[in-house]
């Protein structure tokens, strides 16, 4: 069942069906802007965990420093919150970002104040339970309402913690 | 954005030591499965005073009519105008800064105001009243709630033995928010249509975020006792504002009470916090009443929602700690800032709707005829109910603090314009 | 909290290419050395209109008195209700919505309110007007200052060239941020005094952030002319609240006019941003003028300030999206949410006022004696003030939502309490 997601720009892709699109890209099929982009930009710092990977972007800069001094400096990596940590989706998120962050650097067409959207929401909210379900267990999940599972957002009130930037 | 439906996998966390099921209404049941929440849910019982809400304790020598040995101030006496707002109806005679849930049952039984005979409509929202009415109702809530509502509080009360419970918040399956009183379900169906959403089913469409909210709501709300069958009814037809509810009242001709010293036809308004908190920046950024009344913290390994719902300036690390990163001396600084601003405002507008009573009872002393009178009739209702709305709110301005002062505003302009009329020259913006 | 932190780290290397010192007032030549800001600085001419503010471009045909072409709307036809708020006065003859720095001088010249003969004073806040003091006090601005004051407004044009530049902000060597008001130096230190904190010298005493909106306070402030030296003035002797304001020109004993309609002694306000902002939970977080209305923008690997000085919510995500990480729509939607609810309560409290002129007049055409009018007179001096000081304010409420609508219900009260001391029936609250 593929994963239904929006982009910035609010068209929706499949999630199956953007990964297509990347991996055309990635593997070069198009010697065009994608792999341009993506070299030049040094997208394929997505790949590693190294966080000054990620800071080779001075736009990420800010939450670089910011998370050298959070409480998570010690504990968690960029990747660590921003990507999920199954194989195929770590690929998949590595690649769509790469992707995107790397067009959008290039194109700079990107706003000042850059926020994280959903899709990337959806990652982070992951990633704290990955680490913290103990803690969590009894708060998340419940269920919501007629049966439904939802999460109570952790970033609603701990937007902070990776880096107060 | 959208993160709240965040979905994940249906783990279920709970290790269960007794049978819990939807008919179990003793807290103390449900208490052996969850002891955390349990034991502070009994904390309500605790009275702290906050520098405006909170409660204190007052000793009280208990009598026949009254065994409470303790009580919480009586606010006709930090407030005098009340009196004189309230004349000739039943909250003149005793009006108290409410306190902890785990007095809801014994505070509403002892009132003064139950020496005028009361309808067990009071009951819905001082009582676990969930299996009561499914009893009564055979199985369906909404039988028992009009069975309920019909009979003399006093009978109604025999049907109930605890206050608000687990079972009036939670599924007992699955521990999952609901909301379980008939007035808060048809009421926020109401609104939602206002809104243009149709058939609106709480239990069903609302997400996690929202009951976070709502089942506060089932009681946190203005509301009035429709027709003979004195049915609970909260009057949202015309949306959440000050304004809806008046408009509402109007429309099916609703009054609380007669006036004694003016003979205006008067409404009553309580405890809206809810709407307030509706209108709200806090309500804009999805900031619900359990994060605020009820925030987690942290025991040993587990995090909880803290059960002892209480003023969160008696709790602003956790309650407002996570969000806002500040000092809890600056953050309650900047609560008390709002409230003390507030408070002030209110003062103008109560001493304005005092100068109309004496006013129109000086006119009627005169000989004023009722026709004469019905203009300043209609402002004393409308600024008496505006003022009283947001008074009877009890964060004393912080759910909402530029729209309780815009409510003020209005509320001085109509004792103002009230004190007019009867002067017979109409200002021309009327 | 540590929202600020990251701006520190912005401080940026400057190359210069060319000199300049303490007397340069052409922001052309500092523009050599900061392209960036000089460009951002011109782009303030652009005339954008936000739902309540920035300003839109009205055609106008140049006269000789006039030769503007192009003029912002005219307020006093989209809030009829000033024309008689100030009968009598320039401002009923001639009242405009504000528009980029880049007009300051213009404007203030052409405005029909120069057709009563105006002093040099007010020249202080429409141009830059640092060096062109130091030359008169021949180097003591204090002395050029007084000079200035005391000239007529026509020859004291004729010793400036330039609206505000960056000299009338920036230290020409360190490019720190300094204050060059002799007006401002005086009322802060005043108005610290008023909180115990005696000789305070702001460019020595205030932090960075402090002069973030310290530099804009030197202009969007309550003023007057104090003395026959015209010696500008602003009141903050009794701290920086619009009581504070009202009870120091009672204190002094100071009218700007006299009603035409009514006779009755009367303030004006003009533009209490700082005040205002000062009441308001963004100042209490420490969120200054610079952060919102001069947000960072990148350009390049850069971040510089951006100098195009204008309406916050024609550039939100940069503005506002520094600290609340929502998208644009939204936020733009919780500021006019603020400021639709404020014009409403705005509306409620200048018909009030109006109200009150009608009552006074028509009591005056009917032969009522001054001494007769002196209650009502005070009613309507202080309403005015009231309704005044956040019309007059510039956001539409936002910078202080809850104490522009407390400023609006005292305004109502005061506009129905002289209405009603004309009816010779005093109200007890009173
Ligand atoms: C402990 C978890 C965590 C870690 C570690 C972390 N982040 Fe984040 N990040 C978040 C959260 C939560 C948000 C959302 C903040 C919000 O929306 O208010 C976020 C948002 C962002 C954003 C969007 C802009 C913003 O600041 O909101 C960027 C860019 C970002 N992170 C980059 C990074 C980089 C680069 C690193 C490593 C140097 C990093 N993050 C480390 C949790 C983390
Ligand atoms: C090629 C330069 C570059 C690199 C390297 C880079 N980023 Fe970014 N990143 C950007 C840009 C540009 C944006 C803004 C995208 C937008 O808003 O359209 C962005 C946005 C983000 C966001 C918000 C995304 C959203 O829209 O939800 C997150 C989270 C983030 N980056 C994390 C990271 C992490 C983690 C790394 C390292 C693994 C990283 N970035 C490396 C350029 C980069
Ligand atoms: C890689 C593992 C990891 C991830 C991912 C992670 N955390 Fe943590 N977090 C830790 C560790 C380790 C600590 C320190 C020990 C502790 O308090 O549990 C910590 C501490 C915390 C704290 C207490 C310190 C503080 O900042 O108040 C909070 C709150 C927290 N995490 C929330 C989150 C949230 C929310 C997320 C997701 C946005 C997240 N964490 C993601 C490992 C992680
Ligand atoms: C409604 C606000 C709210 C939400 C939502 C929330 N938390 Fe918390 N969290 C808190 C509060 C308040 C505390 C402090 C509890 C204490 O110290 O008593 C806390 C504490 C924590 C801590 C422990 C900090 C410490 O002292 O070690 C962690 C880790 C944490 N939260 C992670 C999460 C994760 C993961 C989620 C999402 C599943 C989450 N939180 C959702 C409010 C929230
Ligand atoms: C952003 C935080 C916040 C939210 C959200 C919030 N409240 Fe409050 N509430 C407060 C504060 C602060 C007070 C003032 C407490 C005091 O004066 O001691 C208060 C006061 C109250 C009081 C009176 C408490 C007392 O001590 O007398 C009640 C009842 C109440 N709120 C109910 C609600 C309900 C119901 C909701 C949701 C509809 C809600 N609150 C949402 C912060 C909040
Ligand atoms: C819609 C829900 C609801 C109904 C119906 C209701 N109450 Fe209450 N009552 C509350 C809430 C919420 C509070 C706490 C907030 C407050 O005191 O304003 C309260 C507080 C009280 C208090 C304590 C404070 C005070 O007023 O002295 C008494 C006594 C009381 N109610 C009596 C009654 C009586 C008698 C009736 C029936 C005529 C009644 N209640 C009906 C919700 C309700
Ligand atoms: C069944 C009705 C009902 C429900 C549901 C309910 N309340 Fe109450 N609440 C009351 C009554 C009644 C009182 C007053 C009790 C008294 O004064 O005896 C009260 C009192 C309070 C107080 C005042 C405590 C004090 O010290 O003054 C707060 C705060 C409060 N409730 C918050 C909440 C919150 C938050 C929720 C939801 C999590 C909630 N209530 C749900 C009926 C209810
Ligand atoms: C007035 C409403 C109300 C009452 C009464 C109530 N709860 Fe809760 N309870 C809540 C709310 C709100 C939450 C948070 C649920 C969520 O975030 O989905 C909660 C959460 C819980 C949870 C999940 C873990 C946690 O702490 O968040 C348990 C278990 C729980 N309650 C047990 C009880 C028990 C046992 C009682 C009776 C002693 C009780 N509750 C009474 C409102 C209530
Ligand atoms: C779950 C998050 C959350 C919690 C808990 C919370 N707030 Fe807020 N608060 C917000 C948000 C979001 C805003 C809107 C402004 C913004 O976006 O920062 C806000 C705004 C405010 C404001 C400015 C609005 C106004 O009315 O002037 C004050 C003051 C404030 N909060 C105080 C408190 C206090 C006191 C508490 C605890 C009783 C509290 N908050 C609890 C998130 C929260
Ligand atoms: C938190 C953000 C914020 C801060 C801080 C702030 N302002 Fe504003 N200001 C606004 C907003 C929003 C508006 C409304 C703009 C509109 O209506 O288009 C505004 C409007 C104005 C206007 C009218 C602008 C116009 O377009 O007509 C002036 C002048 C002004 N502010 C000056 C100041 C001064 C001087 C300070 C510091 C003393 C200040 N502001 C602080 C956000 C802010
Ligand atoms: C204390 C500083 C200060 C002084 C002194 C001052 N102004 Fe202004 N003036 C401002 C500010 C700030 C604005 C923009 C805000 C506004 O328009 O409310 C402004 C706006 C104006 C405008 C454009 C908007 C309008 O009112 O039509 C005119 C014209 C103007 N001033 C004329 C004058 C005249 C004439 C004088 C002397 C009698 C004067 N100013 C004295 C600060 C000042
Ligand atoms: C009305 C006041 C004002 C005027 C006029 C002004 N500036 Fe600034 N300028 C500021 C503020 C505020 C800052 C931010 C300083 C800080 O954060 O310490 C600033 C910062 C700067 C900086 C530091 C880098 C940066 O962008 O933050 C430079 C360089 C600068 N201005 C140049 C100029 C030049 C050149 C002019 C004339 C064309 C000028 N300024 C006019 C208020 C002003
Ligand atoms: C020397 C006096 C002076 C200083 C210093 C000053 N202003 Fe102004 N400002 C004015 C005047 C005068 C106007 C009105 C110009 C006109 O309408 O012709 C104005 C207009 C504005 C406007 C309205 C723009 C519009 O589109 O309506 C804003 C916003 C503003 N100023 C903000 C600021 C900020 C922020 C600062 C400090 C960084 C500042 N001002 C410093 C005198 C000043
Ligand atoms: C430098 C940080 C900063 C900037 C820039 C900023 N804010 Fe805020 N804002 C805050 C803080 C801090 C609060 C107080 C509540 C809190 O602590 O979150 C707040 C509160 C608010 C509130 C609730 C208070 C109220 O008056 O109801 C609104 C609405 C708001 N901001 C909107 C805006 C808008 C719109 C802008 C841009 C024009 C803006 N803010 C710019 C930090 C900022
Ligand atoms: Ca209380
Ligand atoms: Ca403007």
């Amino acid at each position: 069942m593929p994963r239904v997601l929006l982009t910035r720009h609010g068209r929706i892709i499949t999630g199956i069906g953007l990964l297509y699109v990347l991996v055309a890209v990635l593997i070069g099929a198009a010697t065009g802007l994608g792999l341009f982009t993506f070299g030049y930009a040094d997208g394929a710092a997505y790949l590693t965990n190294d966080p000054a990977a990620c800071a080779n972007c001075h736009v990420m800069r800010e939450q670089f420093d910011a998370w050298v001094k959070s409480s998570h400096g010690k504990f968690a990596t960029c990747n660590d919150c921003h990507a999920p940590h199954n194989f195929l989706g770590k690929y998949y998120c590595k690649s769509r970002n790469g992707f995107f962050h790397s067009l959008a650097f290039t194109t700079g067409n990107f706003p000042d104040q850059i926020q994280m959207h959903e899709y990337n929401q959806g990652v982070v909210e992951e990633n704290c339970r990955r680490c913290h379900s103990q803690l969590t267990h009894e708060i998340d999940p419940l269920p919501g309402p007629n049966g439904k599972v939802e999460s109570n957002s952790c970033i609603r009130c701990h937007s902070t913690v990776g880096h107060d930037s | 954005t959208d993160i709240f439906e965040h979905k994940q996998e249906a783990r279920l966390p709970f290790v269960r030591v007794v049978e819990v099921t939807d008919d179990t209404s003793d807290p103390a049941i449900w208490g052996q499965n969850f002891p955390q929440q349990y034991d502070d849910y009994l904390k309500t019982a605790d009275m702290v005073q906050t520098s405006y809400g909170g409660s204190e304790a007052v000793p009280h020598l208990p009598t026949a009519d009254d065994p409470r040995d303790v009580v919480s101030k009586s606010k006709l006496q930090t407030i005098p105008q009340l009196k004189r707002m309230w004349a000739g109806y039943a909250f003149s005679k005793d009006f108290r800064e409410e306190r902890g849930h785990a007095y809801m049952l014994t505070d509403q039984l002892y009132t003064e105001r139950q020496k005028v005979v009361q309808p067990g409509t009071c009951i819905n929202c001082h009582a676990s009243t969930y299996t009561a009415m499914k009893e009564m109702g055979a199985g369906d809530i909404m039988v028992g709630f009009d069975k309920l509502n019909a009979m003399p509080y006093m009978e109604a009360k025999e049907h109930v033995s605890h206050g608000v419970a687990c079972i009036d918040c939670h599924d007992a399956e699955t521990m999952a928010l609901r909301v379980t009183r008939p007035a808060f379900i048809e009421g926020i169906a109401a609104a939602k249509a206002s809104e243009g959403i149709a058939d609106y089913d709480v239990n069903k469409m609302a997400t996690r975020q929202e009951m976070r909210t709502y089942v506060c709501a089932q009681c946190h709300v203005e509301y009035y006792f429709k027709g003979d069958k004195k049915r609970l009814t909260y009057p949202w037809k015309n949306g959440l504002t000050v304004d809806g509810a008046y408009e509402y009242y109007d429309e099916v001709g609703h009054n609380d009470w007669t006036h004694a010293e003016t003979g205006a036809p008067m409404l009553k308004a309580q405890h809206p916090e809810f709407e307030m908190w509706s209108q709200g920046i806090h309500a804009k950024s999805g900031v619900t009443c359990a994060d605020c009344h009820m925030p987690y913290k942290r025991v040993g390994g587990m995090k909880v929602s803290d059960h002892h719902v209480r003023s969160p300036l008696l709790n602003v690390n956790n309650s407002c700690g996570t969000c806002h990163k500040r000092g809890d001396e600056d953050l309650i600084a900047r609560a008390e800032g709002i409230q003390t601003r507030h408070r002030n405002l209110v003062e103008v507008a109560l001493d304005a709707l005092v100068d109309l009573i004496d006013d129109i009872k000086a006119a009627k002393d005169a000989g004023a005829t009722d026709a004469e009178l019905a203009e300043a009739w209609e402002f004393q209702r409308r600024a008496s109910f505006y003022v009283d709305y947001v008074e009877a709110e009890n964060s004393s301005g912080f759910h909402a603090d530029q729209e309780a002062a815009r409510i003020l505003g209005e509320s001085i302009n109509y004792s103002r314009l009230g004190q007019m009329a009867l002067r017979k020259i109409k200002p021309s913006s009327e």
